[in-house]
């Protein structure tokens, strides 16, 4: 039997092509993902924090534990995201703690994951992103939904040089095609310094 | 060499700058090009002769400078079609008519189709259009191409160009000569053109119209049009009636002047561009309409980006031309998109607006039906159905998904 | 390019927004109750005042959110923003 | 001009080649293609395009009337280039064209990047107002972004020879420049221009990022950048730009700016033979001291007043220069290539005309602020009737002016100025507070005399005396204009075309304007001048794209599926972003073959089809079905988990807006499926509805349109591929009833199978996680090979709905047809939805409405013919009704489709007619299901 595709197969070389000594970019073709809806305010936001081992976060962050994150998405909306696999036993825990008081939804195929790390990925994403990623603005530990040209796009800043972007695998590609873009610029003003 | 030979304008004498009078038959509020329109058309179809119009600034200083001088009739609808033909008509005596060169120039109008939706849809107005008494045709790519050279055409683009409507009828005028013509045609029909005039209040006894308060003092006025574009919400809200129009940015450009390289005007909606060449040179677009309601004469850049993306799509090679300049009109958007002129809910106040991002094109018709209106109380034939009532009766003309409206 | 602030997510570029025209129309309560007149008004009337304006937007690309701003027409002024159920004296 | 050896801030060392007119010329690094130009003797740059005049360099900067060139070569050449902002570089090719350019003719090679950026404090403008208001700024720990569209800081520090602290100016420019590069919280951008400010601090530069490099050594770089910069304050120190004067044969060649002369010689070292200054003010005398400080000849200055009094004017007369007051230049007399040759000098209290000899003359009419960028977003001016310019009134939101562009003039002053305005704007935007900042530097009173208010030399030809040196409009058009009528300067400006010029009139606005007033006897503030709009400076169109291009200009959405499609030769069908297989060709097979052996092996054994681009939403909670009869026309709250019901939606305006399957999945969650374009907008107007009117229901919507890739299988042996591909579901008619949805494994992957069928044929949909989609689709294919399973695309999908009667938003539908149009009278249910009070409003009433009908035409017709009641018909004909539908029809063996026909259910049986471009085709009406009318087939 056939397996999982991954989104971006038919752009991996270009992907690899691109990489320069100020950013390095990486596809992370499966992630576990789901979608939590609840009242934060409600009976169920402790329920979930429990059976998570997490806090559900405030605006615009991200927690995180036992290889675990959960992100904002909106005032009542967050994404669960682990390690490829972990899906099922996700969407089964949070169901039970969330009962009929919000939604769990599986996602993980829904978004595909990009990873931009290297002293030049926030400039990197400057080519193509609005958002004002000064640490002080947008620091580790920090996600948003927004968007990448035309893409929405989920981004969450893993570290002081690295960023990973979920995005829907429609998009993939043309979210690939600007970042690659992009490396491609700065790699040629690197080289002409 | 006396410079002026070479000047576009020429006239000896254009306008009087009048006080305004105490009372007048008719006044027409808004002295953009409908507003002119119908004050000339009241003095000479309907030989009206006490007559003003009265206008904030100077005369065209709204859409009727902003606006990137489209002309074309092919309008899906019977009651569009026939009010944009009749009008078509008239520009192609204008010239003669008004005695000013107003570069009235039929180079065709070509809508381009990227999808089959588009296709299908432009089909069907050709069809109509044709059954309406108005030319059209029908181009495949190739012919596309050999109308109008610089139109990529290629198939790997992101929306292939897969045809188009031609009006061969339509094409551009220059605007600002417009403005200076019919603001002399009026004048010398002994129209008051009164600017610096900005109506503060309108006067309503019994529900009759019976005057305006202006920044200039009352004017007392038998009838009163108003044909003020972005601003008739707020003209008709001081005569205490609401219409169902939102004012919004509508940006264009120029670029800077080049030899010739477009020979026709190309519209496309599905990738938002619309460019003729005008005489001097200029390539002049228009941008997509900003979403929301402004009064401010001005939209975000990110539009003009945009449009400038979509437009590298159509014209690779327009990569090195430059913007040289931006501006924002304030577009008076009907839902249906499809004016409303006629009579308002106050006797003798009659309605001219929600031409929105198309009004250019329809000057003549516009003013020959609105001076009708006035003049008689009645609607002309041609514009009955643009009537305010039809958003009751949901009798709407709605232009919006078939007709490439924008323009 | 506004810069409008999302009650829930801060301030971003318009182009995440989607919007939606005046604000504190609802849809009405009972339709069939009115005439075709006040049902018209309903659909294509809306408020077309310059100055300040409470109208609504959309974190179309963010948080999915409609709320509500207070935006001058004539200057482009952002006065402030304000979640749903609140008043335009909270907006911020 | 000639160059002077040990002057200006070019390398005389190093010496470039470039051409000009396709003849080789030498200069200087540091040269612009003006000053280069000018040291080679070549005073005229082109003839004006209506006049056909020799015009030749005006001043040192971006208002220069005439100094644009064609640059570039090929697909590259950029037509109106500024020439003093053209560094010249080896291997530049430029051309004389200074008022009308040549685009290329084929694709840009070149590069257009854009960038975003985001600051506290953004400073337009590097001369001694903006430095010090960056440093100010900085110091106060805003992030600061200092932009200047020279290659380097200093602004007309640069151009002149300036004392600061009792040094050269320049070692403060310098020492400013390097504390703010040391600073991390600092951007300089040079070679940048600030050309748009938008709302709420949204500010475009375009910087020149490699074009002044020879393109061998740019290696891939882009050529220009454009930054997208969000600023919370905004500091204008934009500096001032100098005005001519106007009298006969002001336009030759050599009659220049006097603070542009300056700049020539402190920049590039470039000096004239002899020159004249022509003034009304003090700053001009800087000009011949300059000259006589580097050893040229100055005659004498020209000054328009009786008694100038100034320290300039001091010390000009005690460096032994001739001062004629009370007296003007009234024309200039040429030389053999038209060029300036002489003056002719008037006293302004009669007296005879003199000739005087020389190559320049050096003019200045005053200084102007420039305001561009306050003038953007509403910033206004008032009338200074003491500096004799137009200075900013007020401030416009976030933005302030600083320096010269704020109407200070005196460079210690400027750079006060500059410390304290980059104060405030740090204080407004949270850093510091003005009031205990660093202390402003010091500034002496600028004494410099009183300036006349002077702009057009009595007595001088009218007829050869510009106003608008670029658009060649003289004092007799614009009189002409004047005495035609026109009151107002925008009027002016379109009559005339003044200031409408690629360099948009900076030299000629105000003294336009201030013709018009002193000819009606108005004041000057009232009158003003045309306005500013932007860009600053031009942009091209490439660098406002991008490289949003091709693949980057809009995402081309495709799903899991996709490769297979291209590896099987589909031909895509563009469906908003998505490219949909339109239909898959064997062999040489046009459009239509392939449709009817698509829709043939459908009908008659079975087909599969890639439906993933539909879009999904999860409606989860209590109210869920509640939420959705609210929505829909029908009812869906009855549904049973486990089964699905189609529905439509309406507009408020009662028009048909979206149609999907709704699936129940459970008793608090359902699955809504959307067409493909109206996805997102569905979305939307869910969550509005939720959000706005009815927070108070228990229901969570989420996209899950990406998570299911869907494939359907359908046609009488779908059964049979079920069977084989999962053996564990029970797919029998009673089993499995139509509408019905399950669980199951299908080729070993978890799915979702429902039986939903838009070909009125026995099908199976079949959903996995779009990661498997591919997976699936291939599993499917190989099962169903036994049966002849063949992969088709939208365009059979259409012809096989159409024979059943089934719209399609978008095709059928245009905004004004309701589900009533459409027949679908069993869907509206009597219960209230969004839209329903529309259907009742009179004109919906209506008993001749278009409506939704079969056509049989005698031929197959375009979609979009239109339909007339009669065969024989004259121009303009009603049109009663369009074909909405058209196909050949395999299982009929014929053309057929679909129309809406005014009281088309009453006309069933009734032959219409379609009239196309050369001939008439008869239509039959029939009902809009043509095939299979019973439903036989839907369960197999
Ligand atoms: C960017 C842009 C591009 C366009 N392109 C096209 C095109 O290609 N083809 C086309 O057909 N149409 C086009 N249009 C639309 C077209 O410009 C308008 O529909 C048309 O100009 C409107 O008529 P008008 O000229 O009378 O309006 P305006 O010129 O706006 O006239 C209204 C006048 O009323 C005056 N006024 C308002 N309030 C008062 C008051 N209280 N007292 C006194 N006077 C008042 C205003 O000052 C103004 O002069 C475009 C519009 C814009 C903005
Ligand atoms: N009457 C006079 O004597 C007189 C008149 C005007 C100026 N000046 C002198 O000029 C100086 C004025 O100082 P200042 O700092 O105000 O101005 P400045 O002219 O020194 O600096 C302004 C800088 O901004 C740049 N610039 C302009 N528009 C820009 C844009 N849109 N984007 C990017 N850069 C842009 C200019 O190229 C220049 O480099 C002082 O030295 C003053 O003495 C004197
Ligand atoms: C068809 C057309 C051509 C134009 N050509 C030029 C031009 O060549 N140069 C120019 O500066 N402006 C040109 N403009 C723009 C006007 O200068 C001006 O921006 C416009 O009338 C709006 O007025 P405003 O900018 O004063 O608000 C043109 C406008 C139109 C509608
Ligand atoms: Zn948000």
């Amino acid at each position: 039997m056939a397996d999982r595709a991954a989104p971006l197969a038919a752009l991996e070389g270009a992907i690899a092509d691109a990489v320069f000594a100020g950013a390095t970019l990486r596809t992370v073709p499966f992630l576990a993902q789901v979608g939590i809806r609840l009242d934060p305010a409600g009976p169920a936001a402790p329920r979930v924090a429990a059976a998570l081992g997490l806090e559900l976060p405030e605006a615009n962050l991200v927690t995180e534990s036992g290889g675990r994150r959960a992100l904002w998405l909106g005032p009542d909306e967050w994404l669960v995201v682990a390690a490829d696999g972990e899906e099922r036993a996700l969407v089964a825990i949070l169901e039970e703690a969330i009962g009929a008081d919000g939604a769990v939804v599986d996602l993980s195929a829904n978004r595909t994951g990009l990873e931009l790390s290297g002293p030049q990925a926030a400039e990197v994403l400057a080519t193509c992103m609005a958002l004002d990623l000064h640490p002080r603005a947008f620091g580790p530990g920090r996600c948003a939904q927004t968007l990448l040209q035309k893409a929405p796009v989920i981004v969450e800043r893993r570290g002081d040089d690295a960023f990973l972007l979920l995005v829907r695998p429609s998009f993939a590609a043309y979210v690939a095609e600007w970042l690659v873009d992009g490396m491609a610029g700065l790699a040629a003003d690197l080289a002409a310094v | 060499m006396d410079p002026n030979e070479h000047a576009l304008h020429n006239a000896p004498f254009l306008w009087r700058t009048p006080e305004p009078k105490s009372s007048y038959e008719a006044v027409v509020v808004g002295g953009g090009l409908h507003g002119l329109a119908t004050a000339y058309y009241l003095a000479k179809n309907h030989g009206l002769s006490d007559i003003a119009v009265v206008e904030r600034g100077w005369i065209g200083n709204g859409n009727a400078v902003r606006n990137t001088t489209i002309i074309r009739s092919n309008y899906l609808w019977d009651e569009s079609a026939a009010m944009y033909e009749h009008a078509l008509k008239l520009w192609e005596g204008w010239t003669e008519e008004l005695d000013y060169e107003i570069l009235f120039s039929q180079r065709g109008v070509l809508n381009l189709a990227h999808n089959l939706h588009d296709v299908r849809e432009s089909v069907r107005r050709v069809n109509a259009n044709r059954l309406n008494g108005v030319d059209a045709e029908w181009l495949d790519a190739e012919q596309v191409k050999e109308f109008c050279p610089v139109v990529d055409i290629s198939p790997e683009a992101r929306y292939p160009v897969m045809g188009a409507t031609l009006q061969r009828r339509g094409g551009i005028a220059r605007h600002d000569a417009v403005i200076f013509a019919l603001g002399r045609a009026c004048d010398a029909l002994g129209v008051d053109i009164i600017q610096g005039c900005e109506v503060t209040g309108i006067d309503v006894t019994d529900g009759r119209v019976t005057g305006l308060q202006t920044s200039k003092g009352p004017i007392a006025a038998g009838k009163v049009g108003l044909v003020a574009a972005g601003r008739s919400s707020l003209l008709a809200a001081m005569a205490g009636f609401d219409l169902p129009i939102q004012s919004h940015p509508l940006q264009a450009l120029v670029s800077e002047v080049y030899e010739q390289v477009l020979n026709c005007v190309v519209m496309s909606n599905a990738v938002h561009v619309y460019v003729s060449q005008a005489h001097k040179g200029e390539l002049v677009m228009g941008a997509g309409i900003d979403a929301f309601n402004s009064y401010a004469q001005r939209g975000g850049l990110h539009v003009i980006e945009e449009q400038m993306s979509a437009g590298m799509q159509l014209f690779p090679h327009f990569s090195r031309a430059r913007l040289l300049r931006t501006w924002g009109g304030i577009v008076d958007v009907c839902p249906d998109a499809s004016p409303i002129v006629g009579l308002t809910p106050v006797e003798n106040l009659y309605v001219n607006c929600g031409w929105g991002t198309g009004g250019f094109k329809a000057t003549p018709g516009s003013g020959y039906v609105m001076a009708h209106t006035i003049a008689t109380g009645e609607p002309h034939e041609l514009n009955r159905p643009f009537s305010l009532t039809r958003f009751e009766t949901g009798e709407l003309i709605d232009e919006h998904g078939a007709a490439a409206v924008a323009h | 390019m506004f810069q409008i602030r999302c009650p829930y997510c801060g301030p971003r570029d318009e182009p995440e927004f989607k919007y939606g025209g005046q604000a504190h129309v609802a849809y009405p309560s009972d339709p069939e109750a009115l005439s075709d007149e006040e049902w018209a008004r309903f659909l294509f009337f809306r408020d077309n005042s310059k100055g300040r304006y409470a109208e609504r937007w959309n974190h179309a690309a963010g948080c999915r959110r409609w709320f509500n701003v207070i935006r001058d027409t004539g200057t482009h002024e952002l006065v402030g923003s304000y979640r749903v159920g609140e008043q335009p004296a909270d907006a911020r | 001009m000639r160059r002077l050896p040990d002057r200006g801030r070019v390398d005389h060392g190093h010496r470039v080649s470039f051409s000009w007119d396709g003849r080789t010329v030498e200069g200087l690094r540091g040269d612009t293609l003006a000053s280069a130009l000018l040291a080679n003797g070549i005073r005229v740059l082109g003839s004006s395009v209506l006049m056909s005049r020799p015009r030749g360099v005006v001043g040192d900067g971006v208002s220069d009337p005439h100094a644009f060139a064609q640059v570039g070569a090929g697909d590259a050449t950029e037509p109106l280039m500024r020439m003093h902002q053209v560094e010249t570089h080896d291997g530049l090719a430029a051309a004389s064209r200074i008022h009308q350019g040549i685009l290329p003719t084929g694709a840009d090679p070149d590069r257009f990047e854009k960038r975003h950026a985001h600051c506290d404090v953004l400073v337009a403008g590097g001369g001694p107002a903006g430095l010090a208001a960056a440093l100010a700024a900085a110091e106060q720990g805003a992030r600061v972004i200092l932009v200047d569209d020279h290659p380097g800081l200093g602004g007309a520090v640069l151009g002149e020879d300036l004392i600061l602290d009792d040094e050269p100016a320049d070692h403060w420019v310098r020492h400013a420049e390097e504390r703010l590069r040391a600073n991390p919280d600092v951007t300089v951008l040079t070679r940048t221009t600030v050309f748009n400010v938008g709302d709420q601090g949204a500010v475009a530069l375009m910087e020149r990022v490699s074009e002044h490099v020879p393109a061998d050594r740019r290696h891939g770089r882009a050529l220009r950048r454009l930054w997208q910069v969000r600023t919370h304050q905004l500091v204008v120190a934009t500096g001032a730009t100098e005005r001519p004067l106007v009298f006969a044969d002001n336009d030759r060649p050599g009659v220049m700016l006097a603070g542009g002369v300056r700049g020539l010689l402190h920049r590039y070292g470039l000096v004239p033979d002899r020159c004249v200054v022509f003034t009304t003010n003090d700053s001009a005398y800087r000009t011949a001291i300059d000259l006589i400080g580097a050893g040229v000849e100055v005659p004498c200055v020209v000054d328009v007043r009786p008694d100038p009094s100034g320290p300039l004017v001091r010390r000009a007369r005690d460096l032994g220069i001739e001062v004629r007051t009370a007296s003007a230049v009234i024309a200039t007399d040429p030389d053999a290539e038209g060029a300036l040759a002489g003056v002719r000098i008037v006293g302004l209290d009669g007296g005879a005309e003199e000739a005087v000899a020389c190559d320049v003359l050096a003019v200045s009419g005053g200084w102007d602020p420039l305001m561009d960028l306050h003038h953007h977003v509403g910033g206004q001016a008032r009338w200074d009737a003491e500096q004799l310019c137009f200075v900013p009134e007020g401030t416009v939101d976030g933005l302030r002016l600083a320096g010269a562009a704020a109407g200070v003039f005196g460079t210690a002053a400027c750079r006060r100025d500059g410390h304290l305005v980059g104060l405030v704007a740090a204080e407004a935007t949270g850093f510091g507070s003005a009031a205990d900042g660093p202390a402003a530097p010091a500034a002496e009173e600028d004494h410099a005399g009183a300036p006349a208010d002077f702009v057009v030399v009595p007595g001088t030809d009218p007829v050869h005396a510009f106003v608008d040196q670029h658009r060649d409009v003289t004092i007799a058009g614009v009189e002409r204009a004047l005495g035609s009528g026109l009151h107002h300067v925008e009027h002016l400006k379109r009559y005339t075309l003044v200031g409408t010029g690629t360099e948009q009139g900076r030299t000629a606005k105000v003294n336009a304007g201030r013709m018009a007033a002193d000819r009606f006897g108005l004041p000057f503030a009232e009158v003003g001048v045309s306005n500013a709009r932007p860009p600053a400076q031009p942009v091209t169109f490439g660098a406002l794209a991008g490289r949003a291009l091709g693949a980057r200009f809009d995402p081309v959405r495709t799903t899991s599926i996709h490769p297979w499609h291209v590896a099987h030769g589909a031909v895509f069908e563009d469906v908003g972003q998505w490219k949909r297989p339109w239909f898959f060709p064997q062999g040489a097979e046009d459009m239509d073959a392939a449709v009817l052996r698509e829709c043939a092996a459908v009908r008659e054994a079975v087909g599969m089809m890639d439906a993933s681009t539909l879009g999904k939403i999860d409606v989860k909670g209590a109210d869920a079905g509640a939420f959705l009869d609210r929505l829909y026309t029908g009812v869906m709250s009855t549904l049973k988990p486990g089964r699905a019901r189609y529905g439509v939606m309406c507009k408020a305006d009662g028009m048909v807006m979206d149609d999907g399957v709704v699936l129940r999945l459970a008793d608090d969650r359902f699955l809504v499926t959307t067409t493909t374009g109206g996805a997102a907008g569905v979305l939307d107007w869910m969550e509005d509805f939720l959000q706005t009117e009815w927070p108070d229901l228990d229901v969570w919507l989420t996209s899950v349109t990406e998570q299911w890739a869907t494939v359907a299988v359908v046609g009488p042996r779908s059964r049979d591929v079920m069977a084989s591909l999962a053996p564990d579901l029970d797919a029998t008619q009673d089993a499995f009833k139509f509408m019905q949805v399950e669980e199951a494994v299908v080729a070993g992957m978890a799915a979702r199978v429902a039986r939903i069928s838009f070909s009125g044929e026995l099908a199976f949909e079949i959903s996995v996680p779009m990661t498997w989609g591919l997976a699936l689709w291939e599993a499917v294919f190989a099962a169903g090979q036994p049966f002849g399973i063949t992969p088709y695309g939208t365009e059979s999908m259409h012809v096989l709905r159409a024979e059943k009667g089934y719209f399609i938003v978008g095709q059928e539908t245009d905004g004004t047809v309701t589900p009533l149009d459409l027949g679908l009278d069993w869907m509206v249910a009597d219960k209230e939805f969004v839209g329903r009070r529309s259907l009742r409003r009179s004109d919906m009433l209506r008993d001749d409405r278009k409506q939704l009908v079969g056509i049989l035409p005698a031929e197959r017709l375009p979609e979009g013919a239109q339909l007339v009641e009669d065969a024989d018909f004259e121009i303009p004909v009603p049109m009663i009704g369009h074909v909405t539908s058209s196909y050949d029809s395999a299982a009929l063996g014929r053309p057929f489709g679909l129309a809406l026909v005014r009281k088309g259910r009453d006309r069933i049986g009734e032959t219409i007619y379609a009239p196309l471009a050369d001939r008439t085709v008869a239509v039959e009406i029939v009902d809009p299901v043509i095939f299979d009318q019973e439903g036989a087939r839907r369960d197999g």
